[in-house]
């Protein structure tokens, strides 16, 4: 579960560069531009404002854990966000309307295992814990994984849906989470 | 009884889009009014003015979200806490005036139906 | 004139990495992305409303003349945005308010002489040579000169004001032009 | 007398915030109304749109620039040039509805007295 992210074509391989690539700092004062960053592409690439908003929220989520728990609130350390517009058959570039938007997020952070990264039991009322329950609510697949030699990859992609995108049951739809 | 305070977001003051939170003390409810976008930038300045207001043990303490278009889970974090000390003191806790992505996040918190949720500040009183 | 940008001090020196670091494609469609970013970032480092539009416009119009004019539309060429906030005294780190902000702005297009950069005599009414003009009279300090070895730097900076941000006239104080 | 055609913009159309360019024709006007953000992006959908209503030479083109919250020189070329056109058929040209910061860039460009500017789309059929 959440590990089956797909290769999602040619043009969102990873031999290619990402469309898009933020280095950002590890401080939540950055955190908004992010967001804003991401919003505003996934627009121009289709998404309808409601999975804008939901996109730019998990991106907001899985920065905030690495700065809190990858790098312990360091807010000098590097996160890398990139982004590719993923085609389902022939391409087509970025200009034509993409089936998906792939999002990695890297980090240089010490290495977990990705089973720890898994949210908490939600009728438990408490804050924290909510993070990874909203970035597997929000989007279509989700992968964690060791980098290489160090830190931590967060594959997600969200797919896009016609016009009508109908979205708003899908925190419903995911029951099943956990690394 | 005059505890109407506005204090700016460390993080962002001195633009006019800082993110603020104002108190108003209105005898029967304290209204606790933030205005920016509540991230994990903002949320530790609500956080303080909510432990702050929460001393006194109000009987009834609104948080009035009408002027916060976006919320983060360390914002729905925040108000969790707020909520459990307003347990403890027996404190009616009333959120109110979400806009409709601060609405979405608490749905997909599964807390939309945890926390008493009115549609204004107007009906928080009274609920 | 333009060509006077000073050391910005040690938080901001070419051996810090930027705060904010943007690589993307050369293509129109990014470019909203790159303003509500770079829009967003001033935002949260204390500059007001209307300063922020006009640096996410002297962004956009620099990125268009790369777009245009340094890879002649190519829209899979990169170009890389950096962000450093700009402390005048003994620095305090991103979070304290900074005095102004430097963003500069790399390609890897064909090398021009700077001085062949400069807007039109306004006078003459037609489409064209706006952007030039447009970064001039929008930001404090502009400087194009050549990488090292292939491509354009344009080194823009944008100082603070305080509260009431008064800069209607921005565009009337600055007179003088040309590379 | 019946041109009333809305155009997505090629490049956001599907999305509910897609550049748009709405065409009304009065009979005494064609008012062009674009929506959305008018950038290096969008400037040759509206190009497209105002050539195309251009070539049947009418007497009066308003650009009603109120759902434009942003311009850039490329925007800016387009007008100009359609300026031009208006000029060669004896077009009047009037722009209308300009948000704070698309009249700003006028002014930066030291357009803002060289085009026909009014208020709103009323005021721009008799100016
Ligand atoms: N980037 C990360 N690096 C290391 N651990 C992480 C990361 N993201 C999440 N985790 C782990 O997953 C847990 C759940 O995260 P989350 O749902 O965001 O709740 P919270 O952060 O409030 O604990 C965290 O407590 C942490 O142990
Ligand atoms: N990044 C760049 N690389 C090469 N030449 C440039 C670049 N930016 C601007 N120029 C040159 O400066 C001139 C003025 O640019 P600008 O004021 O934006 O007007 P326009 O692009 O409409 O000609 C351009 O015509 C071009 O010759």
């Amino acid at each position: 579960m959440g590990d089956n992210v797909r290769n999602p074509g040619s043009c969102a391989s990873a031999v290619d560069p990402p469309q898009i690539r933020l280095q950002l700092m590890s401080n939540p004062l950055y955190l908004s531009g992010a967001r804003e960053l991401v919003s505003a592409v996934a627009k121009r690439l289709g998404f309808a404002d409601e999975a804008c908003g939901k996109i730019a929220l998990a991106v907001d989520e899985a920065l905030c854990n690495v700065i809190r728990h990858g790098y312990g609130r360091d807010p000098n350390r590097p996160i890398w966000v990139s982004i590719w517009p993923v085609h389902e058959c022939g391409c087509g570039g970025p200009d034509v309307h993409p089936g998906a938007l792939k999002i990695v997020i890297e980090d240089e952070a010490r290495q977990v295992d990705p089973s720890v990264i898994r949210s908490r039991d939600l009728e438990e009322i408490r804050p924290g814990g909510l993070g990874v329950h909203i970035i597997r609510a929000v989007m279509d697949e989700v992968k964690y994984e060791k980098r290489d030699n160090v830190g931590m990859r967060l594959t997600m992609i969200k797919r896009r849906r016609e016009e009508a995108d109908n979205d708003q049951a899908e925190g419903d739809r995911k029951e099943s989470e956990g690394g | 009884m005059a505890d109407n305070s506005t204090r700016p977001g460390f993080a962002t003051g001195g633009s006019d889009s800082a993110f603020r939170v104002t108190v108003n003390n209105t005898g029967s409810a304290v209204v606790v009014l933030p205005s920016g976008e509540i991230d994990l930038n903002a949320s530790p300045v609500l956080r303080q003015e909510l432990k702050r207001v929460q001393t006194a043990r109000p009987e009834r303490l609104i948080v009035d979200l009408s002027g916060v278009p976006y919320m983060d889970s360390s914002g729905v974090a925040t108000l969790v806490e707020a909520m459990q000390i307003a347990r403890k003191n027996s404190t009616r806790l009333v959120l109110c005036g979400m806009q409709d992505k601060v609405r979405s996040i608490f749905e997909i918190a599964r807390l939309d139906t945890v926390f008493t949720i009115a549609p204004d500040s107007q009906a928080a009183m009274t609920v």
